[in-house]
């Protein structure tokens, strides 16, 4: 049962990376591309997690936490460009 | 050991001379000299050895392996050669005292003469070919030096490298020649080519030995159709001219002919090239020497005609003519030295060498015109001087030969030429020094003094010897050299003024009464002569050199032009038609290895970065959009990397991705935005091509071997050896830090170096043009004003000691699961970026205590460290050792110096990393205050 | 005991990817940029914390242990997440204000000023000693 | 005390972090991670000018309870808008909350609660620092929830950062 | 172990170390940092040396790093070409480090020194490791360190040539890497001498890869080498460097012929199946294209730096014609030739120095200029760097070229061979005798400009003479180094000693 | 579909899309072109060790499939040694852009093509 489980949740993450593909393709917005690829971001944590359990493998943890970590660091990094040109002033 | 004294005689005096160039000129004069008349008198001592058949030799061992060593000898034709060489170069050494103004630089045209000197000595007496050859070279070069010696003047430059293109490139011709010579007799020692006739002969090389060596020596030799450098090389200082372009260096072409006649001559290919090469030099000299008025010129004319006379008589292929030429070796090299001298007298004293603006002045300088006067009769070849003997001599042979079927055709030229030998002979000593008087320049020449009249008197004096006393003077000298050069006994030499009536004395005498017929009505035989069309062989080699010149040029700067998409292009091209070719040839088929099924959320993933890799190209421009994309395909990288088993990889992979996005942001702010198009479409259609094939091409390359089995392989070792011999789990950290710490250690070192290059290229980037171009820059896009965003700066306060947690424990655990110093590395740059991103510039500064440099130095120092300690222990460099203690309370734990090592690691990386961003943010942070400070507040 | 948990774990599974398909299905279908924010800065923190939790349960009856760091993961997501949304609205009020968009940029409309003095942040700097100002000391 | 633990909460949150990523409480775990736990918001100190107090007591939990709370719920009132509503009948608004916190650290968590909490994004703050401004996606009624919002978090966050 | 038993790495730990040292201490005392430097160049060429010493037993050394045994880790590995070429690098380096010196180039940003030791890291690495991925890494270590070199002293020129050079570089890291990665997945090592073994027994459905493999990577060497047509990027690249320090990267693009050296014969050798001298049909024409359009750009340069850029580019062609025919003979000619061009291009870089500091704003153009100080020292400099660059006699060029003649008699392409290098000289020669004549001789017409502010010290000409004095040592003792360079070329060409003494004659 | 085929031609895509870009004429192309480059080679390179699910190379007792972990070892020296290269070829092209006010690679432009007028 889990393991439908598993396979379904991934297949509704890979669904919902597309998704965000397409936002992000799409835009038009700035805004809109930023926030595809935020959530890309996102979605990515989830679909490690799913693979670590698929996997039964827990050392994929530190790469879903990394990307938890860093993951909003180019976010951000995206949005002050947009605003101030320059990221470090 | 004499010999060797020879040969590095003149060197000596070069070094000495260079040494001493600040000294006075006698100085210098007496230390060339000295060579020469030492040089001189050692060959003396020598020479009754040499002539008597005990051949001093001498040999060194240089360059074995090849075959060439420093094997001298002085065998009769050595001795005669380096006679002349020396006893010409002391005379022209003390003319030279004379001869050079005040002020001009004796040290260097002494040092340059020398140097020649020295060469043409090693010509003379190498036993080795190749040896030969080195002197050979030596003696262009010094020779392109010398005629240059009068830097200023074009025609000095221009004639030194006509000089040096000519006999140079005839030199290396030579080069190829030897080295054939010396394959097809198989050495290289020349006593030992000389006995091996029948083997060069008969080998199919012999036709390209013959032409390469004859090529060499017939442009030094200033031979139909390679003479035309030698008029140029009037533009060196009489004294050269003398030395080399009429007594010594010239006949080194004729001496290399007779040194080789024994092993290349009596061929139908000698006689047939050699022969008519030298006839045809001499009747074109002679003619060319005629109409010529400028002293020098139909003296070199006159030179280019008297060596071909040489080497027609050596092409003749007989004893008897070989003896002719040696004999006219010595003859011309005194009479052609003291004529040069006389013109440079001349010149000297009257400040013209045109011989239509001097006359008569033999009433004004009565010495001078008569060693002149003599001088020109040996060179036309009258009794009682040693020309006319070598003369009828000439005469003698050619009535006995026989050319192209014809027994008339040689004689006849040969006639003809003796004819125009007399006419411009008698024209210089007539028109100079009879008649009415005409001074040039000065109106009062006179004899000069005793340096410059001693020299060419004494040849001169020579010239006469030779004629009266032929056999005491020179007679077992050439009969000895003409033994050497047929390689027989010596001949049955009769030198003497009369040897009865005889054809030879009939056509001399026709010759000379023709001469004098045709000097009678030179003026309308000028005038038709100058009718002949006379092509400029100066202005067309310096236009044949410069279309050359230019046309490379312009061949060479299309091919470098500075493109990098050139550079890029041909790569790509070079490595996909490499590829092709192996494919075609041998086949690149999948192997069996069974695939693994791809997963839906794989496919997608696929998908996803297929997409975005097509969306970063087509956006390319857009440059902020393709770096959106570039993300994407990052996180899908990583994804796929853990995936596929490598959590390691996509740690890296994820933290790299965030500074490399930051980085480029950071550099994205000063360009411009958004650049229009550069190439055309059907650029880019080609290199989609490239670009389609190339993708394809790598794409299935790795398919190709994918589908392939694993083999076993070193990797096996790897994890068996991991946790016993490692101390660690994680095999990829352990591979990094202690199976392949090497590496890592010239990675960490890339690193480094990459962290200070960009330091050293953005320090002072606020200098300069790159400075000014900072302050005026100016973004298009309207900011908001807001620097630094509460939210994000409040977030960024609690991670950074979070980050920094995360960062230690990632490095702490490496060893044993995915981590290690590198990422943790990352990890701790990416929570001090944050800062940098959220608190600015200045304010994270401040509170930053340690410096990128010291960071770099540190880890590297560190890591090396840790390398070399275990040599402490007597084990290799970068040995690891790692033991597992127990503490109370604590537990087991385990210290590994790996884990030192990848402290270095960690160090390094972090300094890189912020060397990067942080030396990039401060110059847009300089951009970014100077706009600010333009704006009206 | 074993089944009750697969069947917590599977729907907690299902739960969170859910959640996560239907904040990016927002992300797709809601009308403008500040409504498509929502998505997924709300989706997906229930949708991630579902799935970690399964994860943490999964582990526990699977492997017998005891896997709570994927908390942590909710930790970081909750310090980073408002983040990201509030700058990603400050890029989109920034770029309606400049007019680089053209297109209704909210059904809301545009953002009403603040009562006070001045303005919003990101039109108006923040003076200093005050609690929007900060990085300045 | 103070000069060898500056931030003790901090450092508490930085034991627990680390012994939850060490996924194991052991003796030699909690010494290493107590040693970071000290040495690191020492090292990070002047990154971290003007800390506020902070009470993690009761107020602190209680707040932590409603907000995970509210997520839920709102998770689900969410996910009914994105699946059913369409748009043109979405009431998407404008809030601007007024706030009485002073410290940007607090005003930083309260803004942060409203983006976690599905249906409201913070989008910025007042040049003052006095009021915020949401973004609602679906309110009936701005005043109440404006009015929700200042006594359901900002209220108990006041006394956290009392 | 004792302590010379450690001796082979010597040369890579001692710049690893005096880098960051003088990196760290130029920053405070100037003084002292060139001291350290020097005396980390002294050591490095006093352990070539020994190094060097050690070899003439003939035997091979290896040197286990890690104590990981081959083919396991990583292993260093010691023979007469590789010692050879770590006397070549430690005293070019000592040479033109006493130049930059001299010259105060080394001031113009304080990081020459670290980024000199890191270079000749990278160098000395190239040449004794036996591992090919970590030949990559030291590829690596070389190519940036060359970059920081490269644009070291800056200018708007160098660094636009400065981009150029470090695209097309990690481009060909790139296809280093592919290629590594085919022979990894044949062959499942790394290791030089394992590879020899298991790529000796592929199976005939892996014959394609392996010739990809092996093309490829030649490719890459190729490149670094700058061998026609994939030259490109060289003279420019040379032509914008400070002198000084192209002079150094004399020897860069034969670290390129060095690794061909290196793997074919052993790796790609006669057992190679597919990829038996996979190289050989394309590198004569490509190295007799080299020489050919070296001369020619010899001749048509524009300024003295570029004129020197391609006569490396020249000497690389006619050592490569040599190197191609791959016979011990050959190849023993093609190493006498190797360190003799280097020493040649280098003193070509360091008389155009020496010749740029005198002559103020007319610099290295090969225009005519006012008399300048020190004319004819320059000049006679010059004229010795090319008659050594192009090959007369009396110099080690020429000796070079009569071995490479001698020796390629009877190979395949010989007659090419021996046109190409007798044709080209005699462009060089042509190309040499005008640019010199218009260099030294020729005086500008009057009313050019004065030369402005021309250096004075004569110190420059201190590393010129010294490099000639070299060449000049070289053709003095060249027995005993053809000797030397045919015992090397023999151990070269006799790969399964060199794989006996790597893995162990237990295989 | 195999993951192997995926793998490649996910290669392939990165490889073609690299080298069109590295072929482009302006510095910031060509260092994205680069950058999907190195993606491409270390992926060949991760790929050279074949393809193995799941099996992260953590040595464990008694453990037989692993996935090969010297390929990963040799691939993040090459992130490691690419990041180098990428930032010193970002800034060496930045500088050089502010030295000569030009971001093109090759000096003399080519004919400019303006397809963005409208
Ligand atoms: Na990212
Ligand atoms: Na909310």
């Amino acid at each position: 049962m889990i393991g439908i489980a598993l396979h379904i949740a991934a297949g509704c993450i890979a669904l919902a990376l597309l998704l965000n593909g397409w936002r992000l393709w799409r835009g038009p917005a700035l805004g809109d591309r930023i926030v595809a690829l935020d959530t890309m971001v996102i979605n990515a944590i989830a679909l490690i997690v799913l693979i670590g359990m698929i996997g039964g493998n827990d050392t994929y943890f530190e790469a879903a936490l990394l990307l938890a970590m860093v993951g909003f660091v180019s976010t951000i990094a995206y949005c002050k460009f947009i605003l101030r040109g320059d990221i470090v002033e | 050991m004499i010999l060797l004294f020879l040969l590095l005689a003149p060197f000596v005096a070069v070094v000495a001379l260079m040494a001493t160039r600040d000294a006075s000129r006698r100085l210098h004069v007496t230390i060339a000299a000295a060579a020469s008349a030492g040089g001189l008198a050692a060959l003396l001592s020598q020479a009754g050895a040499a002539l008597s058949g005990r051949m001093p030799m001498v040999t060194i061992a240089w360059l074995p392996t090849l075959g060439l060593d420093l094997a001298l000898w002085l065998d009769p034709l050595a001795l005669l050669f380096a006679g002349l060489i020396l006893g010409i170069g002391l005379l022209v050494v003390v003319y030279a005292h004379g001869y050079l103004k005040p002020g001009e630089p004796t040290a260097r045209f002494l040092s340059f003469l020398m140097l020649f000197q020295g060469a043409m000595v090693g010509i003379a007496l190498s036993r080795n070919v190749l040896l030969m050859l080195v002197f050979w070279e030596m003696t262009s070069l010094a020779s392109f030096l010398l005629i240059g010696f009068w830097r200023d003047k074009a025609e000095a430059r221009q004639g030194a490298r006509m000089a040096l293109t000519v006999t140079g490139g005839g030199g290396l011709a030579l080069i190829a020649g030897m080295v054939l010579l010396g394959k097809a007799a198989g050495s290289y020692d020349l006593a030992t080519i000389l006995t091996r006739a029948d083997a060069v002969q008969a080998s199919p090389l012999y036709p390209a030995i013959l032409i390469l060596v004859l090529a060499g020596a017939f442009t030094k030799s200033a031979q139909f159709p390679f003479h035309f450098w030698l008029p140029h090389a009037m533009a060196a200082p009489t004294p050269v001219s003398a030395y080399l372009h009429s007594a010594t260096m010239v006949k080194a072409g004729v001496f290399l002919l007779a040194r080789l006649w024994p092993v290349l001559a009596g061929t139908e290919w000698w006689f047939g090239i050699v022969t008519v090469a030298g006839l045809a030099t001499m009747l074109f000299g002679a003619g060319v020497a005629l109409f010529r008025h400028d002293l020098k010129a139909i003296l070199a004319y006159s030179t280019i005609s008297q060596l071909g006379l040489m080497v027609m008589l050596l092409g003749f292929g007989t004893g008897a003519a070989v003896s002719a030429a040696v004999f006219h070796i010595v003859n011309h090299a005194a009479f052609k030295a003291a004529l040069f001298m006389h013109a440079g007298i001349v010149d000297h004293e009257t400040g013209t060498r045109d011989l239509r603006r001097l006359g008569g002045l033999a009433a004004i300088m009565p010495l001078t015109a008569t060693l002149g006067v003599l001088a020109a009769a040996a060179m036309a070849g009258l009794p009682p001087l040693g020309g006319f003997i070598s003369k009828e001599m000439m005469l003698e042979e050619s009535a006995h030969t026989l050319l192209a079927g014809q027994a008339l055709l040689v004689p006849m030229l040969a006639t003809l030429a003796a004819l125009l030998s007399a006419a411009y002979s008698l024209r210089y000593a007539v028109a100079l020094h009879f008649g009415e008087r005409r001074t040039g320049d000065v109106a009062a020449p006179h004899d000069p003094g005793v340096l410059l009249l001693a020299p060419p008197a004494m040849l001169a004096m020579l010239a006469l010897g030779l004629g009266l006393l032929p056999m005491t003077l020179a007679g077992p000298l050439v009969a000895a050299a003409s033994a050497a050069v047929t390689g027989g006994a010596a001949p049955d030499l009769h030198l003497a003024l009369w040897h009865g009536i005889n054809p030879a004395l009939l056509m001399s005498a026709g010759a000379v009464a023709a001469a004098v017929l045709l000097l009678a009505c030179y003026r309308p035989v000028a005038a038709l002569a100058a009718r002949v069309p006379a092509p400029d062989a100066k202005r067309l080699f310096d236009a044949a050199i410069a279309r050359l010149v230019a046309t490379l040029r312009r061949l060479s700067g299309a091919l470098h032009v500075a493109s990098l998409q050139r550079y890029l292009a041909v790569l790509f091209a070079v490595a996909l038609t490499l590829g092709i070719e192996a494919a075609v040839r041998h086949g690149i088929a999948a192997g069996d290895r069974p695939t693994t099924s791809a997963s839906p959320v794989a496919i997608v993933a696929w998908f996803a970065l297929v997409a975005a890799t097509v969306a970063v190209v087509a956006a390319d421009r857009r440059r902020y959009l393709a770096l959106i994309f570039i993300s994407v395909i990052g996180l899908v990288m990583a994804l796929a990397f853990i995936h596929l088993s490598a959590p390691d990889l996509a740690l890296t992979q994820i933290a790299v991705e965030v500074v490399t996005i930051l980085l480029m942001l950071l550099a994205l702010h000063l360009l411009p935005g958004r650049p229009p198009r550069l190439s055309a479409p059907p650029r880019r259609l080609h290199d989609g091509a490239i670009a389609a094939a190339g993708g394809l091409g790598v794409g299935w390359l790795a398919w190709a071997m994918m589908t392939r089995p694993e083999r076993p392989g070193i990797s096996r070792f790897h994890w068996d050896n991991s946790y016993s011999g490692g101390g660690g789990t994680n095999v990829v950290n352990v591979t990094l830090v202690d199976f392949r710490a090497f590496d890592t250690l010239g990675e960490i070192i890339v690193l480094g170096i990459a962290g200070l290059a960009i330091y050293a290229l953005l320090e002072p980037a606020a200098r300069g043009v790159a400075g000014r171009r900072l302050r005026e820059w100016r973004s298009n896009d309207r900011h908001s004003p807001e620097r630094h965003p509460m939210m994000f700066v409040m977030a960024t306060r609690l991670l950074l000691p979070l980050a920094l947690l995360v960062g230690s424990y990632v490095f702490l655990r490496g060893h044993n699961q995915p981590g290690g110093g590198f990422i943790a590395a990352l990890i701790f740059s990416i929570a001090i970026l944050l800062q940098y991103l959220a608190s600015g510039f200045d304010w994270t500064d401040q509170r930053r205590k340690f410096g990128e440099h010291a960071l770099i130095g540190a880890g590297v120092l560190i890591a090396a460290a840790t390398g070399l300690g275990s040599l402490v222990f007597g084990a290799p460099f970068l040995s690891s050792s790692f033991g597992y203690f127990h503490l109370p309370l604590i537990g087991e734990f385990e210290l590994a110096t790996a884990m030192l090592f990848d402290l270095g690691v960690a160090c390094v990386v972090m300094g890189a990393v912020l060397m990067a961003l942080a030396q990039l943010a401060q110059i847009a942070q300089r951009a970014a205050k100077a706009e600010a400070a333009e704006e009206p507040s | 005991m074993s089944v009750i948990a697969d069947v917590v774990i599977a729907a907690l599974l299902l739960l969170g990817a859910g959640f996560a398909l239907i904040g990016s299905w927002g992300l797709v279908r809601l009308p403008s940029t500040m409504e498509r924010l929502h998505g997924p800065t709300k989706a997906t923190t229930l949708g991630l914390g579902a799935l970690l939790l399964a994860s943490v349960a999964y582990f526990q009856t699977r492997l017998g242990i005891w896997t709570a760091h994927e908390l942590l993961i909710s930790l970081f997501l909750f310090i980073t997440a408002p983040i990201s949304a509030n700058m990603i609205a400050k890029v989109h009020l920034h770029r309606v204000r400049i007019g680089a968009i053209s297109e209704p940029d909210s059904i809301a409309g545009p953002p009403p000023r603040p009562d006070g003095e001045g303005d919003w942040a990101t039109f108006e700097a923040p003076r200093r000693d005050n609690p929007a100002s900060t990085a300045n000391s | 005390m103070n000069r060898l633990l500056p931030h003790p909460a901090l450092s508490a949150m930085l034991l627990i972090v680390w012994l939850l990523m060490a996924n194991s409480i052991t003796v030699g775990g909690i010494v290493l991670g107590g040693v970071f736990a000290l040495v690191l918001p020492k090292f990070t100190q002047p990154f971290w000018p003007d800390r506020p107090r902070m009470r993690f007591g009761r107020a602190f939990l209680g707040y932590l309870g409603i907000v995970l709370l509210d997520i839920i719920v709102a998770n689900f009132q969410v996910a009914w808008l994105i699946l059913f509503r369409r748009n043109g009948d979405l009431r998407a608004r404008w809030l601007v909350v007024p706030i009485d916190l002073t410290t940007p650290e607090a005003i930083t968590m309260l803004a942060g609660t409203i983006s976690l909490t599905p249906g409201t994004v913070s989008s910025d703050v007042s040049a003052d620092g006095r009021y915020l401004l949401v973004h609602a996606l679906d309110v009936d009624d701005a005043e109440a929830e404006i009015a929700r919002i200042k006594t359901r978090y900002e209220t108990r966050l006041q006394r956290v950062f009392a | 172990m004792t302590l010379v038993d450690h001796l082979p790495v010597a040369p890579i730990v001692l710049p690893a170390v005096m880098a960051p040292v003088t990196m760290l201490v130029m920053r405070r005392r100037r003084i002292v940092s060139v001291a350290l430097s020097f005396g980390g160049g002294v050591a490095m060429l006093v352990a070539a040396l020994a190094l060097f010493a050690m070899v003439q037993d003939d035997a091979i050394r290896c040197y286990a790093l890690g104590a990981w045994a081959a083919p396991f880790g990583i292993v260093l590995v010691v023979d007469r070409l590789a010692a050879a070429m770590l006397v070549l690098a430690a005293v070019l380096a000592l040479v033109v480090l006493g130049h930059a010196v001299a010259t105060g180039a080394d001031r113009k940003g304080w990081h020459f020194h670290p980024m000199f030791h890191f270079q000749l890291l990278g160098l000395n690495g190239a040449f004794l490791t036996g591992d090919l991925f970590n030949l990559f890494v030291f590829f690596e270590v070389l190519l940036i360190a060359s970059y920081g070199l490269m644009l070291h002293g800056q200018g708007a020129l160098r660094l636009k040539a400065g981009v150029a050079y470090v695209v097309v570089n990690i481009v060909g890291s790139a296809l280093f890497l592919i290629a590594m990665g085919l022979f990894y997945g044949l062959t499942a090592t790394l290791n030089m001498a394992d590879l020899a073994v298991r790529v000796a027994a592929l199976g005939p459905a892996d014959q394609g890869l392996l010739r990809v493999a092996g093309l490829l990577l030649v490719t890459v060497f190729a490149l670094k080498a700058a061998v026609v047509p994939i030259h490109l990027w060289m003279p420019r690249t040379y032509a914008a460097t400070m002198p000084v320090v192209a002079a150094l990267f004399a020897i860069m693009t034969k670290v390129g012929v060095y690794a061909m050296i290196r793997t074919v014969p052993l790796i790609l050798g006669a057992r190679a199946g597919a990829a038996a001298w996979v190289p050989a049909p394309y590198l004569l024409p490509a190295a007799i294209a080299g020489a050919v359009l070296g001369f020619v750009g010899v001749l048509v340069a524009r300024g003295m730096r570029e004129q020197a850029a391609f006569a490396v580019l020249a000497s690389t062609g006619t050592l490569l014609m040599a190197v191609a025919t791959w016979r011990e003979a050959t190849l023993a000619a093609a190493l006498y030739y190797l360190v003799q061009a280097t020493l040649a291009g280098a003193a070509l870089f360091l008389v155009a120095d020496a010749t740029m500091r005198r002559r103020g704003q007319y610099a290295d153009a090969i225009v005519p200029s006012p008399r300048f100080a020190g004319q004819d020292a320059t000049g006679l400099l010059y004229l010795i760097a090319a008659v050594a660059a192009v090959g007369l006699p009396p110099l080690a060029g020429f000796v070079g070229k009569l071995l490479i003649l001698d020796a390629s008699y009877d190979a395949p392409g010989w007659p090419a061979i021996w046109a190409t290098i007798l044709a080209s000289t005699l462009i060089g020669v042509v190309g040499f005798s005008r640019s010199g004549s218009t260099l030294f001789w020729k005086a500008a017409p009057p009313g050019t400009d004065p030369v402005a502010a021309p250096a004075r010290s004569r110190a420059d000409l201190a590393a010129p003479l010294a490099l000639l004095a070299l060449l000049a040592l070289l053709t003095v003792a060249g027995g005993w180094v053809t000797v030397q360079a045919r015992a090397a070329a023999r151990q070269v060409m006799a790969p399964d000693r060199y794989v006996a003494a790597v893995l162990g004659h237990g295989r | 579909m195999s993951l192997e085929f995926l793998v490649a031609s996910a290669i392939a895509v990165l490889v073609a899309g690299g080298i069109y870009l590295a072929l482009r004429g302006r510095t910031f192309q060509v260092v994205l072109g680069l950058t999907l480059l190195s993606y491409a080679v270390n992926l060949f390179l991760f790929a050279i060790g074949r393809l193995i699910v799941d099996r992260p190379p953590l040595y464990a007792k008694g453990v037989v499939t692993h996935a090969d972990p010297l390929p990963q070892a040799l691939v993040l020296t090459a992130i490691v040694i690419t990041f180098g290269m990428t930032a010193l070829t970002v800034i060496l092209s930045l500088r050089s852009f502010l030295e000569s006010g030009s971001d093109q690679v090759d000096g003399d432009a080519e004919p400019v093509v303006r397809e963005d007028a409208a």
